[in-house]
């Protein structure tokens, strides 16, 4: 079953006003190149619901096409706040459901087990079940009578998610950071995936055990070399630090839309071309290829 | 030994809860907990089970800015989702300690991560907690730090709680099916621990020359001051040497304590030379 | 850590009167030399938890060591029915708790988040909760009002898994049928792992996503070549269909007892020296080296 | 074509059911099931995705006795534990054909797997259900099978419900979240439908050959019986020689449809091929 397409396809599978689970967590695989194609696409008016974000909902949100964010947290990391998430709230433009962390990834489990909530113990005195009620509700279990937090099923219109290679049906394998990409696969309605590499269906059965997301549950899948960076995906490259210090810069300095715009306007292929050039591929090629690793003596 | 800077005596008191009778998740990237993990394993706790994103079982890895990823990953042991690893290590009694840094802690123990000023209308948005509630809440040794004790963080009240580590005495949390523990606060002055609701924090040890008006004038909440109060132990030469020789060879730690313009110039003059070792290192390769 | 021990110090970590998870499903990777160690050292009044259970349950019904048994199927399939359970059965000696068998997968996820139950959505008019009444509730969800089914936690005070292969610290990999194992290591308050081979843990970094069950979960390893036997342990071995067959006859023609009591009175060595002839190695190694796959043309 | 078995006829109606539209998982061996997923893999439906055990995306394997745990894993696209599975399959609503061969079913749709006579004082225990309570009721297409067609199978009421699809109506499927779908009785004589609770089953197909009295006299429950009914579609050459070459060429499909002593002389024969096979094959790769 070929369900290869091209990373301009992708508005057939994302609608402007869907709702959309980006894959990915912290610095780590997130699928900008995705990210850039539903800007160059213009495709707004989206529900994101994310992990643990930063850039890639930043410039969404950056870009205007962010109606309502879910959310743990949107964080540049040591390269400061989120600038367009952060001026988005303050604004008051953006509606915010903030959901703690592990919450997210008990809504995204529910959803992918076709049951419209599950339970956890509970998230200590935090305020976010005051601010987000439409997450949280009380439980009683009918066999101990304990008092549970239930968490509301999260089931995206549509997630794409980024890996490191797939074969035409789907079947994907990933070696590094996957964050909750699995969970938020099995929990979405529709799943675009874009990879590093197409590769064979034997290449997969070559080491069935880094397939994380099953074909079954993948509608379409796109190749796209360099589709996490700025972020990492390791094995293949390291965290391009400089293209985010430069974003923020950007955005520090006033400068925030004529750096989206140029995001928006170009290709792909011209984006990997200004942005990669021969000695920046080979700095984030030889930074996830030379682990600094320390030897202990401990097993 | 006198040879040691503030943020290292932190981060030798953090790696002193770390051993192997449970698990211990690396967070965001905060160098001063990720230090304190690796020098628990390349001294007193060899054996601690660490993960890092979904890498378990991690390897001891060095501080940079770009490659730690690669790092955890290279020697890793088990691949794992969040699913399996919020349910089984959060959610499932074997999260050992975390370490959290936020805006404001109070003196309930209640922490911000998500605004300065009003919820709905913020002067400041935040990046908000991560999974930090569920984690403050499940995991046995709750270390909260700061790169400065005054009352701008360590406040009378926050103004959002993110979360809080709520009850904390050790038989109510039992009979809720937690697991009990302390909350304890680090900072340049002191540590403060907290483990009973009804009362407040308590100082547990000053730092070297520290004097105890210093912590409380500088804290935002109520202290109990014991009658004698010990001294924070100082690191050995030998935890000072792993530290600078291995772990942290260009002083990542020192992040959570420069203001905002001296972290920029930090984080400049250390992707440079990440940039030029990288470089080099490709180089080589093609050379060889 | 080193959290080896030798099959024959079992009885350390497997009390009298503990509730015992067993792994493997089917005819594949049931944990029988640990089985067989149970029944040569009479550790009974047990409380035995299977998943889809075979010759392993049968055995330690046959020596008399289960109190309880907590099940959805056991079945020596082709080879007729479970012998000794059908008989305990039939004659009222066995505590029996019937439980659907993707009920026991919910119960024991439950078991592993620290919740006193996990919800379903149902399992349709099945007499089960009316035969077994402590296993399953009614819930009603507190967003949708939906009405669900509630699966009680399960938590053995022991489970025992049988791996391809594990370091000393107990990080176990699996390249074959795994059935609920780790589910039921994430349950269990004690883990014993036997394994085909003790390796270094480089050998698990290797490749470290074969790694089902990470040490931090488990509390004792046993190196035990052929522990699986006569259920398979794929990379290393077929089905012994031979042995499980003379086990049915055996019992059929009332020679059950004489079989428990050799199986009870021998090594675990002698046991492979008698019953594993070079003949029977070579066919069970060469079934599991030579798959019959049929070439299709799908992807 | 008239050169077919009664059981090959049974294998491709059930095959005929698999497509590329959802997941088929293996359940215990039953060679009927196996023979129909593989040919449906062979034929029309090369993308159906099956799951055997934890290997997900398995490929078409040889039917045996002792094999087949090797072969589902040769090729391979992914392990999951039965964890996984269950939720995202079997619960997640991406089940797609179950094939179920209980001791007994009755016109409601009850199956019974459990015992014969009173569960709390059986007559005749019997293995369990498994997972078979959860999967009738969650996946798309229900074929529940049987070697003989008579009144001690195909029952006016079951000894016990170890399972029941409940509702039938697609409208109280789909408004509870459950999958739409059929439950389908196979037979040596017909092919049996309900997709109402408040209906009998009716009559679908009749096999070629077999008059509706037949199915009458030999169903312990109603049946609708419609005026004009067809004839279940017998294989074609190319589906025969398929299974008897490639698929199943020790014929162990004959399984279910067999006593119990020709059951133990098919089985002891199978098992001697499967030993002198693997034993020579041994011998040839010393020999290399």
């Amino acid at each position: 079953m070929n369900k290869v397409i091209a990373l301009e396809e992708l508005s057939s599978f994302v609608a402007p006003g869907d709702s959309l689970g980006i894959g990915g967590a912290w610095m780590a695989s997130h699928p900008m190149a995705a990210v850039r194609q539903l800007m160059r696409d213009g495709i707004g008016d989206l529900h994101v619901i994310g992990s643990l974000s930063s850039i890639d909902v930043d410039q969404l949100i950056g870009a205007g096409l962010v109606r309502e964010l879910t959310f743990s947290m949107v964080s540049l990391e040591a390269y400061g706040l989120a600038p367009h998430f952060r001026k988005a709230v303050q604004d008051g433009t953006l509606i915010i459901n903030e959901i703690s962390g592990v919450a997210i990834n008990v809504g995204l489990d529910a959803g992918a087990r076709n049951l419209p909530y599950l339970p956890m113990r509970d998230i200590g005195a935090s305020q976010l079940p005051e601010v987000t009620p439409d997450a949280f509700a009380e439980i009683t279990c009918p066999f101990t009578g304990e008092r549970l937090l239930a968490i509301r099923a999260i089931v995206p219109d549509v997630a794409i998610i980024h890996v490191l290679r797939a074969d035409a049906a789907g079947n994907c394998q990933v070696e590094g950071p996957m964050a909750c990409d699995p969970e938020l696969a099995r929990a979405a309605g529709r799943v675009v995936v874009t990879c590093e590499e197409i590769v064979e269906t034997e290449v997969i059965a070559r080491n069935p055990a880094t397939t994380h997301i099953p074909g079954f549950l993948v509608d379409a899948v796109i190749e796209a070399p360099f589709g996490a960076h700025p972020t990492t995906h390791i094995p293949r490259y390291g965290f391009d630090a400089w293209a985010v210090m430069e974003y923020a810069d950007a955005c520090a300095d006033g400068l925030a839309d004529t750096h989206i715009a140029q995001l928006a306007s170009e290709s792909e292929a011209a984006y990997r071309e200004r942005v990669l050039s021969a000695d920046k591929r080979a700095v984030l090629t030889t930074i996830a290829r030379n682990p600094k690793t320390l030897e202990t003596q401990g097993t | 030994m006198s040879d040691y800077r503030i943020e290292e005596l932190m981060v030798c008191r953090i790696a002193s809860e770390v051993d192997d009778s449970g698990v211990t998740v690396l967070g965001s990237f905060t160098p001063l907990a990720y230090a304190a993990y690796m020098l628990a394993k390349l001294t007193h706790a060899q054996d601690a089970y660490l993960v890092g994103f979904n890498a378990i079982g991690m390897p001891a890895v060095e501080l940079n800015l770009t490659g730690v990823e690669a790092a955890i990953y290279s020697g890793a042991l088990a691949y794992w989702s969040f699913g399996p690893t919020t349910q089984t290590v959060h959610l499932g009694k074997r999260g050992l300690v975390e370490c959290v840094s936020p805006a404001q802690i109070d003196g309930s123990g209640a922490f911000n991560l998500a605004c300065i000023g009003d919820y709905n209308n913020p002067k400041v948005r935040m990046p908000g907690g991560a999974g930090s509630p569920e984690v403050m809440q499940h995991y046995e040794r709750i270390l909260v730090y700061f790169g400065r004790h005054d009352k701008r963080t360590l406040v009378d009240k926050v103004d959002f709680r993110t979360g809080q580590r709520y009850p904390l005495e050790a038989s109510a949390r039992l009979e809720r099916g937690l697991l009990a523990g302390a909350i304890r606060v680090i900072t340049p002055l002191a540590v403060l621990v907290k483990d009973d609701d009804a009362k407040p924090f308590r100082i547990e040890t000053l730092n070297p020359g520290v004097d105890v008006t210093e912590v409380i004038e500088n804290t935002g909440f109520e202290l109990e001051v014991p009658t004698n109060i010990g001294t924070t132990a100082e690191p050995t030469p030998e935890q000072i040497k792993l530290l600078r020789d291995r772990i942290d060879p260009y002083a990542t730690i020192k992040f959570d304590f420069l203001d905002a313009q001296s972290r920029k110039d930090m984080l400049r003059d250390l992707l440079q030379g990440e940039w030029d070792r990288a470089l080099a290192t490709s180089r080589e390769n093609v050379g060889a």
